[in-house]
C-alpha cells in the first residue's frame, strides 16, 4: 500500500486498495546473487516496485500436467535408451539391445501420444512439419521426434516381431543419432520462453534433461537387463545422476531470485523429492546395483527421480509466472544495472 | 430548460461542442464530460492542448478529473454556494466585462420597489404563497418605461390575465419550460440607469443579494478550501475578458435538483457577468443525456407544451385562440410572431379543417389545468385513475427515482404497451422483480394486460434526431427491422389509421379532431411505412400552394401557412432536407455550417450579435465571429448572425414598435422581450428571481446561509411508496448521489443487454471513500447493503480516495456515497436497482426529480431476502420516526384501498 | 541457401540483426520484396486516454470476440474490485486491454500564488494582419497558448481540492508487435507470421495449439481459448489494413489516445510530444517500446506512460528469449554429445561377459 | 508438382527470401485471401449513433440485408470519425440475439408471455385505446372546459425521432390525452 514508485517526481502512492483477495507485491527485496555473475554485475541494494494489482505479467504457460513432463521424461528415457541400445548392439549385449529397443520404442511412441494429446487442435499434428524453423525448438524437436519415433518405433517393432534383423540395427542406429538431441532439446524448449526460472539457466536446462535422460534410461533398462549384461547402463545412470544432480545444484543456485521456486512450495518439495530418489538411486546402483533386487530397486529410484525432476522444473517455471516479482525484479537490476554502466562509461 | 431560457430567451446550449475547442477555460460542472459524452470531449481535449486550463467541479473524482488541472470536490447539492461565491467575487472585485453587462444585459434595469429579496425574509423572496407554497411574481417586476402592454386595450381584461397568471393550477402546469424558444413574456420594457449606481437597479440588487456568498461560506458551505475556490476565480476571471473566453458545461448533475433550474440561472448570471455569452470559446454548453432529448423538447412528448415550446392550452386561461397569444400581443422580441407559429400549427394538424371562422380549430386541443407530469401520473396510476400506458423506449422500472413507486404504478394499469428492442424489466414486472421476492407483487393479483411490440432500431428507420447543440441530422434506413419489429413511426401512424377507421361514422363531436387529422404519410414498401420525410416536410411547414417555408419569418397568421414546430422551419428550405446534408467537414469552415440543420435557422452559437461590442465590431482579433459589415450594410462572419442580418447596430425601436422591430441594434437577445441577457429574471422562473442556495430535500447538513432549509416551493408527491428520509438524520447519515458510466446507458435496456458493454461493468457497485469503508466495515469487493425510507438495495464495494469525505468548518465530516444506476434484474450484467433507493422530489420549474443527492446508510454485508426486506426497512423508518412505508395490494396505499381505490381490473 | 547456414539460431552469427538488436526493415527481413508497404504501428499516448473503453468494444465487435471476464474466462462476469478495470489483461478474448491504476499524493506545498484579482495578464497575443476567413480566425484563436498552463500541465492528474493531489493512469494496452517477436520466433507451425505491413499475426487456418507462443511472450500478451485450442491476439486489423482502413481501436478512439500510422512517423510524433510534455515539466512521462535497441529490438505498438512499466502491468526489460538461443543449442548440442560420451565410455568401460 | 510443392511452407522457405520461415514463405491460403467486410459491403449508409446526445455521425456497412459494422463517419464534424463504447457497441444492438423481434402478449393474471399477430395486437390495441379515452373522458374539470381523457397516458425515451415524437404527440391530442411525457422530463 505504501510502496513507493521509484519513478522520478515520485511520492505517489497507489489509492486503491486493491481487489481483497488479491495480494499486492509491493515488497522491498534485496538482491543476492551469488552466483558468476557477481562482480560484474553491479548490486542494486533495493528494488521496489508497485504491481498492477498483484496481476502477473507473463502468461502461465497452457502446457499441461502430467502431459509435459511426462513427455519431458519419456523422451529423455528413450533417447538415452536408443543410444545404450545401438552401442550395447554394436559390442553384441543382446538382452540389454533388446531391452533399450524396447524401453526407446515405447518412450518414444507415449512420448509423441502426449505431445499430440497436449496440442489444442490435436487432428492439426502434421502442421508441426508445415515449416523448419531453427528459431523454434518445438519446430527442431518436431524434426528430431519424427525420425527418432519413426525409427525407434519401427525398431522395436521389428525387435517384438523378429523380422529383418539388418534393417533392426539401421534403425537402431538412426535412433540413436537422434536420442541425444531428443533428450536435450526439451531444455531449449522449456528455457527459450519468457517463463522467468526457465529462461534464467537456459544454458544449464539441456544438462539437467540430459543427464536425467541417462539416469532414466540406464535405470529403467538396468532394471529390465540381467545384472551381468547391465553394466553399461549401470554406469550410464550414475553418471547420469551425477550430472543431473550438479546441473540441477547450479540452477537451483545461480539464478537468484529466479531459483526461488525451485526451493519453495509444491516445486521445491518435487525438487528435493527427485534430490533423494536420484541421489539414492545412484548410490544404491553402486552398492547392490549387481544385484537383482538392488537394480530393480535403483532403477527404479532413479526413474522417479528423473521423472521427479521434469515435474519440479515444469512447475517451478510455471509458478515463477504467477508473481510479477520474477519479472520486475530481475529486470529492474537489469535496467539499473544498464544505467549504472552507461554512467560508468561515461564518466570516465 | 428554463435556467437557460429565462436568461437568455432559448433553452438550448448556447454554443456547439466544436466551439470548446476555442475556449481558454473550461469548466466542467454538474456533468461527468469524459464518462457521459466521451467523443464530445475529444473538444476539450483540443483546447486543453492549446493550453486552456480545465477545471473539473464535482463531489467525485472521475476520468473527467483526471484529465483536468484542476479537481473542486465539492459537498453533493452546493453548486448555488460556489457559483455565488464566484458571482460575488467578481462583482466585488469589478472583473466583470463592463461595456457587455452595461450593452447586453438588464443590469441597468429597475427592479420595482415592492421587491424584497431573500436576504431580508431569511431564504425567502417577496410573493411567497405559503399555503401552496407557490410564488406570486407581481412584486419581482421591474419600474415600467410606460405603462404595461397588455393583450387587451380593456383594463380590466388585463387584470383577469394577470389574475389568472397567479392561479395555482397554472403555475403547476409548469410554464417555466414553455421558454425554451422565446424568453418569458414581460409586459414591456423597464427604465434604465446606464451607471449602475441606483439601488434598485439589477446590479445592485445582485450585488447586495451575493453579498454574503464569501470564500468562507463557500467553504463552509461546500467544503472547499478557499485557496481552491480563489484558484478557480482566478483561472475563470483571467480568462474572461475582450481577448479570452470561459465556457462552462454543464449536464444532468445540475438538473436533477430540486433547485436545479435555478443553478443553471446561477451559471447564467456568472457568465453574462462576464461577457462570456454568444461569443466563440464562452457560453454554457448543456449537454444532454440522450440521441435526440433535445429533440424531444423541441417537438415535445411533454404534457406542457406544444411544438417549438408553444404552451399547451391551459384550460383556465386559454378559451380562445385570442386568448391564447394574448401575451404575444404587446410583446418586443419574436415571440411577437406567436399567432402565426400557432396558426401555422393548427393548419398543420388539422389542414383544410382549420379554418378563421372555428378558430382554427383551436378547440380541438385538449387543455391542462395542473401538473400532469410522470410522476404524478404514476402517483394516479397506483390510485386507478389510468387505464392504460405507452411506454416507448423508456424503462421506469429502472430508470426513474423510486422504481419501486414506478413499478406499484404499473401493475394497476388496465393495460400497457411496451415498445422496446429487449425484453426490459417494465415488461416483465408482473413476473419478476424486487417486489415478487417479497411479496408485495404477484402475477396473480395483476391485472395488466401487457403488449410488448418489437421496436426497430436507429438503422432500421430514418429521420432526425437532434443532438446537444441543437442540431438536426436525418439518417438514413441500413436495412429493414426483423420480423414484427416496427418503428414507432410505423406504430403511431397505423394506430392512428385504425382509429379512424373505427371513428369514421362517428358523429361524436370529441371525435371530429382525429377525425379531421391530416394523416397522410404515403405508407409505402412491404411493411407500409410512413414517410418520415412527409412528416419533416409537414414540421418544415407550406406556404400558399404547397411551397416549402424557408424559414418561420415567412409563417402567417391568416391560415394561409402551415407548420408543425416553428423553429424547426427552414430545416426544409430551398426544397432541400437541410439536415440530410453531410458535406465534409474538412471541406468546410470551423463552424462547418453545411453539416446537417441547426435550429434556429442554422444559427450553430446563438446570440452571435453579442460576439462584436455594440458597436459591431468585434471585441478582439482573436475572438472574431460575427461583426457589421458597414460597406455591405449587413451582419457577417463565420456563423449564420443570430439577429436580422440588415439591422443595423444603432437601430433605435420607434415607438410602438412591435415583435423584432421593438428590438435595437444592440439587443442580441433576439428572443428576449427586452432584447437583453437576464441577471435578474423578473419572471419564468417560479421559485425566485435570482438563484439562493438551498439544501436538497434530502440533506445531512443544515443551510448556513438561511433559516429556510429546502426550496420553498419543491414538489412532492405523498404516499406510502415515497416517503421522505428526514433532513439530517442520524438514521440516513449518508449522502448519496447517482450517476452513469462510460460503460452503460441509462436503464440498461441498450448496454446490459449487450456483452462488450456488460463485460466492463458487469455489476452493480457503490463507491466510498476508504474512511467510510473504515467506519462502517466496507471491505473492496465486498458486498453492502444501502438503506433509505423506501427500501434497502446490495451492492459490491469499490474503495476508492476518488470519494472523498467534506470536512466542514464546523468540523461535521460529511461521508459521500457514489452509486451508477443502471442496473437491475434483466439482461447480461445484473444487480439491485440504485433507483429503488431513492425518492421523487421535484424542482417545480422543471418538474425533474432531485435523483443527484439524498441520503441514506450504508452497512457491510447482503441485504436480507424475502419478506425481511420489508421488515429491515420499516425498522429503519422507525428509528428515523418515518411514516410506514407498507403497501397493500399491488402497492397501494393499504388505507386507500380498503376505501375501494384503486384499479378494478 | 540452407536453413541451417542461414540461421543465426544454430551459428550465434548475427550480424544482421535477425534475433536481437536494431533491424532497420523487418518486413524485408521477413521476406517481402522491395516495394512492400512501409511498417505501421500504433502509439498510444496514455496522457490524453480518458479510459472510456472505446477500443476495447470496437475490437471485440470487429473482430467478434467473445466475452470474457477479469480472468479470462469465456462468457463469465463479475466485478474485479480493479477500479475500473474489469477486462483485467490482454488474452485470447481481449486484444486491447484499459488499465486503471488510482495513485494519490499529499499536497505539502500551499497552493501555488496568483496574481492579484483583476490582473489582466492577457491581451498580449499577436493579430494576424489579415483575418477574415476561417483558417485565419482558427490561427488566431490557435496562436495565442496560455503560457502559464502549459508550465503547470500534468496530464491524468487532477489537483484535488488544497491537499491531495489524485492520478487516475488509464492506458490502453495491446499487442506490442515486437521487432523480434517470441511469439512468432517459436511457432513450429508457422500460424504466426509477419506481415507485408511488418506486423504479427495469426493465422487461425494453420494454429494446432501447440501452446508454445503464451509461453514465449515477454508481454504476456499472446493466450490460447481453451475451448477453441488455438491462440488469438491482435492482429493490428490486418484485414482493414487491405482495405486501406486504420484498426477499429485507433478508429474509435475519441481522444487520438491511440495513433495508429506509419511507424517512423509515429515514432517522431511520439519523441515530440514527450519533448513537449518534458518541456511543461511532466517529469515521469517517458516512453516504452519506442527503442530499437532495447531487448525486442524496439515495438510496433508502444506508449507514452507517466510511470514505471510495471506499475501498468508492462515488464520494465523484456527481452526476446530468441537472443539467447544460440547459446542453448549450443548447450543443448553439447549436452547431447556428453550422452554419447557418457554411453560410449559406460559400455566400452564394461567388461563383456 | 511445382505447385504442390509450393503450396509447402518449406519448400518455399529453401528456395524463396524468407529461410527462417516468419513471413512471406510461412503464409497460408487463408491469408492470401483475406478481405475485409468493410470491402465487401453492398453499401455503406449514413446514420446517428442512437446512445447520448454528442450526435456522432456513423457509417452503417450493410451486406444481403445484415448490419455488417458500424463505425464512426469521418467526414462529421463533431465526432470526426470516432465513437465511445456503446457506439462502438452499436452493431450489437442491431444483431443482438436476445432482441425480441416478435409481439408478446400477457394477458391479465398470466402468467407467461404469448404470441400474437402483429395486426391482431394492433387491433387489440386500438380497442383498449377508444375504451380508455371514453372511460377516461372529461368535458369539463372544474367547470373549465378541458375536452380531454385522462385514461391514456404515455412516457416516450430520447431515442424516439423528431418525426415519431411529432407523430404521437399530433394524435394524442388529437384523441385528447394529455399525460404525455418523455425522458427529456427526467
Amino acid at each position: 500500500m505504501t510502496g513507493g514508485i521509484t519513478s522520478p517526481g515520485a511520492g505517489w502512492r497507489q489509492a486503491d486498495q486493491g481487489p481483497a483477495v488479491q495480494q499486492r507485491t509491493g515488497r522491498k527485496r534485496r538482491h543476492r546473487g551469488r552466483g558468476r555473475h557477481r562482480g560484474e554485475v553491479p548490486m542494486v541494494e533495493d528494488v521496489e516496485f508497485t504491481s498492477y494489482y498483484g496481476r502477473q505479467i507473463v502468461k502461465t504457460p497452457v502446457w499441461k500436467s502430467p502431459d509435459v513432463p511426462l513427455y519431458l521424461f519419456l523422451g529423455g528415457a528413450a533417447g538415452s535408451s536408443a543410444i545404450l541400445g545401438a552401442l550395447a548392439d554394436l559390442t553384441d549385449r543382446p538382452t540389454l539391445t533388446r531391452v533399450s529397443r524396447l524401453t526407446a520404442g515405447a518412450g518414444s511412441l507415449a512420448s509423441v501420444v502426449f505431445l499430440i494429446h497436449d496440442l489444442g487442435r490435436p487432428e492439426r499434428f502434421l502442421h508441426m512439419l508445415r515449416v523448419i524453423k531453427p528459431t523454434s525448438p518445438l519446430s527442431i524437436g518436431s524434426y528430431i521426434l519424427a525420425p527418432f519415433s519413426a525409427a525407434a518405433g519401427a525398431t522395436a517393432a521389428v525387435e517384438l516381431l523378429g523380422w529383418f534383423p539388418r534393417l533392426k540395427r539401421f534403425g537402431g542406429a538412426v535412433a540413436a543419432a537422434f536420442g541425444g538431441p531428443l533428450a536435450t532439446y526439451t531444455g531449449v524448449l522449456l528455457a527459450n520462453t519468457a517463463v522467468p526460472s526457465w529462461h534464467a539457466p537456459h544454458t544449464q536446462l539441456p544438462y539437467v534433461f540430459g543427464g536425467s535422460a541417462m539416469a532414466a534410461g540406464g535405470g529403467i533398462t538396468m532394471a529390465f537387463t540381467p545384472v551381468e549384461e547391465a553394466g553399461p547402463a549401470r554406469k550410464m545412470a550414475i553418471t547420469g545422476a551425477v550430472v543431473e544432480l550438479a546441473a540441477m545444484h547450479k540452477v537451483e543456485t545461480d539464478h537468484g531470485i529466479l531459483s526461488e521456486p525451485y526451493h519453495e512450495g509444491r516445486p521445491g518439495a518435487l525438487m528435493r523429492a527427485a534430490q533423494v530418489c536420484t541421489a539414492a538411486g545412484a548410490t544404491l546402483t553402486a552398492v547392490a546395483g549387481r544385484r537383482r533386487w538392488g537394480a530393480v530397486a535403483s532403477g527404479t529410484l532413479l526413474a522417479a527421480g528423473s521423472l521427479l525432476t521434469r515435474f519440479g522444473v515444469f512447475e517451478a517455471g510455471i509458478a515463477s509466472t504467477k508473481d510479477p516479482k520474477y519479472v520486475v525484479v530481475p529486470q529492474k537490476e537489469r535496467l539499473a544495472a544498464r544505467q549504472q554502466e552507461h554512467a560508468d562509461t561515461t564518466t570516465r | 430548460m428554463p435556467g437557460l431560457g429565462a436568461s437568455f430567451g432559448r433553452g438550448g446550449a448556447t454554443n456547439f461542442l466544436e466551439d470548446l475547442a476555442n475556449s481558454d477555460c473550461i469548466v466542467i460542472e454538474g456533468s461527468n464530460m469524459a464518462e457521459c459524452h466521451p467523443v464530445g470531449f475529444q473538444w476539450v481535449g483540443e483546447a486543453k492542448a492549446r493550453g486552456a486550463k480545465i477545471i473539473h467541479i464535482d463531489p467525485r473524482f472521475t476520468r473527467t478529473s483526471a484529465i483536468a488541472d484542476l479537481h473542486v470536490p465539492l459537498r453533493i447539492g452546493t453548486d448555488i454556494a460556489f457559483l455565488g461565491g464566484l458571482i460575488n467575487h467578481v462583482l466585488s472585485n469589478e472583473l466583470y466585462f463592463k461595456e457587455y453587462v452595461v450593452a447586453y444585459t438588464n443590469a441597468a434595469a429597475l427592479v420595482g420597489e415592492e421587491f424584497v429579496d431573500s436576504e431580508d425574509l431569511d431564504g425567502l423572496f417577496s410573493g411567497f404563497d405559503a399555503e401552496n407554497r407557490v410564488y406570486d411574481e407581481d412584486t419581482w417586476q421591474y419600474e415600467f418605461e410606460e405603462p404595461p402592454h397588455s393583450g387587451s386595450d380593456d383594463p380590466a381584461e388585463a387584470a383577469e390575465q394577470d389574475r389568472l397568471e397567479d392561479d395555482p393550477a397554472v403555475k403547476k402546469s409548469d410554464r417555466a419550460q414553455a421558454a425554451g424558444s422565446g424568453g418569458p413574456p414581460i409586459p414591456a420594457k423597464p427604465k434604465r440607469d446606464e451607471t449602475l449606481q441606483h439601488p434598485r437597479t439589477v446590479f445592485q440588487v445582485l450585488k447586495r443579494h451575493f453579498a454574503r456568498y464569501t470564500p468562507e461560506m463557500v467553504s463552509e458551505v461546500c467544503g472547499i478550501e478557499p485557496a481552491v475556490f480563489h484558484q478557480v476565480a482566478e483561472w475563470v476571471t483571467s480568462n474572461s475578458n475582450r481577448d479570452r473566453t470561459t465556457a462552462w458545461v454543464y449536464s444532468v448533475g445540475w438538473t436533477q435538483h430540486s433547485v436545479g433550474a435555478q443553478y443553471i440561472r446561477t451559471c447564467s448570471i456568472l457568465q453574462t457577468l462576464l461577457g462570456n455569452i454568444g461569443r466563440p470559446g464562452g457560453g454554457i454548453m448543456a449537454l444532454r443525456g440522450h440521441a435526440s432529448i433535445q429533440g424531444s423538447t423541441d417537438v415535445p412528448t411533454l404534457f406542457n407544451l406544444l411544438p417549438g415550446y408553444l404552451p399547451m392550452p391551459h384550460a383556465h386561461q386559454h378559451h380562445t385562440l385570442e386568448e391564447y397569444v394574448a401575451d404575444a400581443a404587446g410583446k418586443g422580441g419574436f415571440w411577437g410572431n406567436k399567432p402565426a407559429y400557432m396558426t401555422s400549427l393548427l393548419k398543420a394538424w388539422w389542414g383544410d379543417a382549420a379554418t378563421p371562422e372555428n378558430d382554427f380549430a383551436f378547440d380541438y386541443l385538449p387543455k391542462i389545468d395542473g401538473d400532469h407530469s410522470s410522476y404524478r401520473t404514476i402517483a394516479d396510476m397506483i390510485k386507478g385513475k389510468v387505464s392504460g400506458y405507452f411506454l416507448v423506449g423508456e424503462n421506469p422500472g429502472v430508470g426513474h427515482p423510486n422504481s419501486r413507486m414506478n413499478r406499484f404504478g404499473l401493475a394497476n394499469l388496465d393495460w400497457l404497451v411496451v415498445r422496446d428492442l429487449q425484453m426490459i424489466e417494465s415488461a416483465t414486472f408482473w413476473k419478476e422483480g424486487p417486489e415478487h421476492e417479497t411479496g408485495e407483487l404477484s402475477p396473480d393479483t395483476i391485472g395488466t394486460e401487457v403488449f410488448f411490440m418489437p421496436a426497430a432500431t436507429h438503422v432500421e428507420k430514418e429521420g432526425t434526431f437532434t443532438q446537444t447543440q441543437r442540431l438536426l441530422q436525418w439518417r438514413h434506413k441500413a436495412v429493414e427491422p426483423p420480423n414484427d419489429a416496427r418503428s414507432d413511426l410505423w406504430f403511431y401512424f397505423h394506430l392512428g389509421r385504425i382509429l379512424r377507421e373505427r371513428l369514421k361514422d362517428s358523429t361524436d363531436p370529441r371525435d371530429r379532431p382525429l377525425l379531421d387529422l391530416t394523416w397522410d404519410y404515403l405508407p409505402e414498401g412491404e411493411h407500409d411505412e410512413p414517410s418520415a420525410d412527409l412528416v419533416l416536410r409537414e414540421i418544415n411547414g407550406y406556404g400558399p400552394g404547397g411551397r416549402l417555408l424557408n424559414s418561420y419569418l415567412e409563417m402567417e397568421d391568416d391560415g394561409s401557412t402551415s407548420g408543425g414546430c416553428w423553429i424547426y422551419s427552414g430545416v426544409y428550405a430551398d426544397g432541400v432536407n437541410q439536415s440530410a446534408r453531410r458535406k465534409p467537414a474538412r471541406e468546410q469552415g470551423v463552424v462547418a455550417s453545411e453539416w446537417g440543420w441547426a435550429w434556429p435557422l442554422n444559427r450553430r452559437m446563438l446570440y452571435n450579435r453579442a460576439s462584436a461590442d455594440p458597436d459591431g465590431k468585434p471585441w478582439s482579433e482573436r475572438k472574431k465571429y460575427v461583426w457589421w459589415d458597414e460597406s455591405a450594410g449587413e451582419w457577417t462572419g463565420v456563423d449564420v448572425p443570430d439577429f436580422e442580418k440588415k439591422k443595423r447596430p444603432d437601430y433605435v425601436p420607434p415607438d410602438g414598435a412591435h415583435a423584432q422591430d421593438a428590438l435595437a441594434g444592440t439587443d442580441p437577445f433576439v428572443m428576449q422581450g427586452d432584447g437583453k441577457a437576464w441577471l435578474f429574471a423578473p419572471a419564468g422562473v417560479v421559485d425566485g428571481p435570482l438563484p439562493t442556495h438551498y439544501e436538497p430535500a434530502e440533506s445531512v447538513v443544515e443551510n448556513a446561509f438561511y433559516k429556510q432549509q429546502a426550496n420553498p416551493t419543491l414538489e412532492m408527491i405523498e404516499g406510502p411508496w415515497n416517503r421522505a428520509n428526514p433532513t439530517r438524520s442520524d438514521v440516513y447519515p449518508f449522502a448519496v448521489t447517482t450517476y452513469r458510466l462510460t460503460e452503460h446507458h441509462t436503464a440498461g435496456g441498450m448496454s446490459r443487454t449487450l456483452p462488450y458493454l456488460s463485460e466492463l461493468q458487469p455489476e452493480f457497485f457503490v463507491e466510498v471513500s476508504p474512511e467510510l469503508a473504515r467506519l462502517r466495515g466496507l471491505t473492496n469487493g465486498g458486498f453492502a447493503t444501502l438503506v433509505s425510507a423506501r427500501t434497502a438495495v446490495e451492492a459490491k464495494v469499490l474503495v476508492t480516495e476518488r470519494v472523498r469525505p467534506i470536512k466542514l468548518r464546523d468540523g461535521t465530516v460529511v461521508h459521500q456515497i457514489g452509486m451508477p444506476y443502471h442496473w437491475s434484474y434483466a439482461g447480461i450484467s445484473t444487480g439491485d436497482a440504485a433507483n429503488d433507493l431513492l425518492g421523487i422530489v421535484m424542482d417545480p420549474n422543471t418538474h425533474i426529480q432531485e435523483s443527484k443527492v439524498s441520503t441514506c446508510d450504508i452497512v457491510a454485508g447482503r441485504r436480507p431476502r424475502g419478506p425481511e426486506l420489508l421488515e429491515f426497512v420499516e425498522a429503519y423508518r422507525r428509528r428515523a420516526g418515518v411514516e410506514s412505508g407498507k403497501v397493500g395490494v399491488n402497492g397501494r396505499d393499504p388505507v386507500a384501498a380498503q376505501a375501494g381505490e384503486g384499479s378494478t381490473a | 541457401m540452407t536453413i541451417s547456414s542461414a540461421s543465426p539460431a544454430f551459428t550465434g552469427r548475427d550480424p544482421e540483426n535477425r534475433l536481437f538488436g536494431p533491424l532497420p526493415d523487418v518486413t524485408a527481413e521477413a521476406g517481402y520484396e522491395e516495394e512492400h508497404p512501409k511498417r505501421v504501428g500504433f502509439f498510444t499516448d496514455t496522457s490524453v486516454c480518458i479510459g472510456c473503453k472505446a477500443c476495447e468494444v470496437a475490437c471485440k465487435e470487429w473482430n467478434t470476440l467473445p466475452m470474457d471476464d477479469s480472468h479470462g474466462v469465456r462468457d463469465a462476469l463479475g466485478l474485479s474490485g480493479m477500479s475500473y478495470d474489469n477486462t483485467g489483461q490482454l488474452g485470447a478474448n481481449s486484444w486491447r486491454h484499459v488499465a486503471f491504476i488510482e495513485q494519490s499524493r499529499a499536497v505539502d506545498l500551499p497552493m501555488p500564488t496568483f496574481g492579484r484579482p483583476g490582473d489582466d495578464r492577457a491581451g498580449s497575443g499577436p493579430s494576424p494582419a489579415v483575418a477574415g476567413d476561417d483558417v485565419s480566425l482558427a490561427d488566431a484563436q490557435q496562436s495565442v497558448l496560455n503560457a502559464e498552463a502549459l508550465s503547470e500541465y500534468d496530464p491524468q492528474t487532477g489537483q484535488s481540492g488544497a491537499d491531495k493531489q489524485i492520478r487516475w493512469l488509464m492506458s490502453s494496452d495491446v499487442c506490442k508487435h515486437c521487432t523480434h517477436a517470441g511469439c512468432l520466433d517459436v511457432c513450429p507451425t508457422g500460424a504466426l507470421f509477419r506481415t507485408e505491413y511488418g506486423t504479427v499475426v495469426v493465422q487461425g487456418d494453420i494454429c494446432n495449439g501447440c501452446g508454445y507462443c503464451v509461453a514465449a511472450c515477454p508481454y504476456g500478451v499472446i493466450d490460447q481459448r481453451k475451448d477453441d485450442g488455438r491462440v488469438f491476439k491482435c492482429t493490428m486489423c490486418y484485414d482493414r489494413l487491405t482495405d486501406g482502413l486504420q484498426p477499429a481501436c485507433a478508429t474509435a478512439c475519441p481522444t487520438q489516445s491511440i495513433q495508429f500510422g506509419d511507424l517512423d512517423e509515429l515514432q517522431e510524433r511520439a519523441d515530440a510530444r514527450l519533448a513537449t510534455l518534458k518541456a511543461q515539466g511532466v517529469e515521469t512521462a517517458r516512453l516504452y517500446g519506442r527503442d530499437e535497441n532495447d531487448g525486442v529490438g524496439g515495438d510496433g505498438a508502444f506508449f507514452l506512460l507517466l510511470d514505471e512499466p510495471e506499475v501498468y502491468g508492462l515488464p520494465p526489460d523484456p527481452i526476446v528469449t530468441t537472443r539467447d538461443l544460440p547459446a542453448m543449442w549450443k548447450a543443448a548440442g553439447k549436452a547431447a554429445a556428453m550422452m554419447i560420451g557418457v554411453a560410449v565410455t559406460a559400455v566400452l568401460g564394461s567388461r563383456r561377459r | 508438382m511445382k505447385t504442390w510443392l509450393d503450396s509447402w511452407p518449406v519448400y518455399r522457405q529453401l528456395t524463396g527470401s524468407d529461410p527462417l520461415g516468419r513471413g512471406k514463405a510461412a503464409r497460408s491460403k487463408a491469408t492470401e485471401a483475406t478481405v475485409s467486410r468493410t470491402a465487401t459491403a453492398d453499401r455503406v449508409v449514413k446514420s446517428v449513433c442512437p446512445y447520448c446526445a454528442v450526435g456522432c455521425a456513423q457509417n452503417v456497412y450493410v451486406k444481403d440485408e445484415k448490419v455488417v459494422q458500424i463505425e464512426g463517419d469521418p467526414d462529421s464534424p463533431i465526432n470526426r470519425g470516432r465513437l465511445c463504447p456503446k457506439g462502438s457497441a452499436s452493431k450489437q444492438l442491431v444483431t443482438s440475439p436476445t432482441r425480441v423481434t416478435t409481439v408478446k402478449y400477457r394477458r391479465p393474471f398470466g402468467t407467461e408471455w404469448e404470441d400474437l399477430d402483429l395486426d391482431t395486437a394492433m387491433e387489440m390495441i386500438a380497442d383498449r385505446v377508444l375504451e380508455a379515452r371514453r372511460k377516461g373522458w372529461q368535458d369539463e374539470n372544474e367547470g373549465k372546459r378541458v375536452n380531454r381523457t385522462m385514461g391514456v397516458a404515455s412516457l416516450g425515451g430520447a431515442t424516439l425521432d423528431n418525426e415519431e415524437n411529432y407523430l404521437m404527440k399530433k394524435l394524442y391530442s388529437a384523441m385528447g390525452a394529455i399525460q404525455i411525457e418523455n425522458q427529456a422530463r427526467i
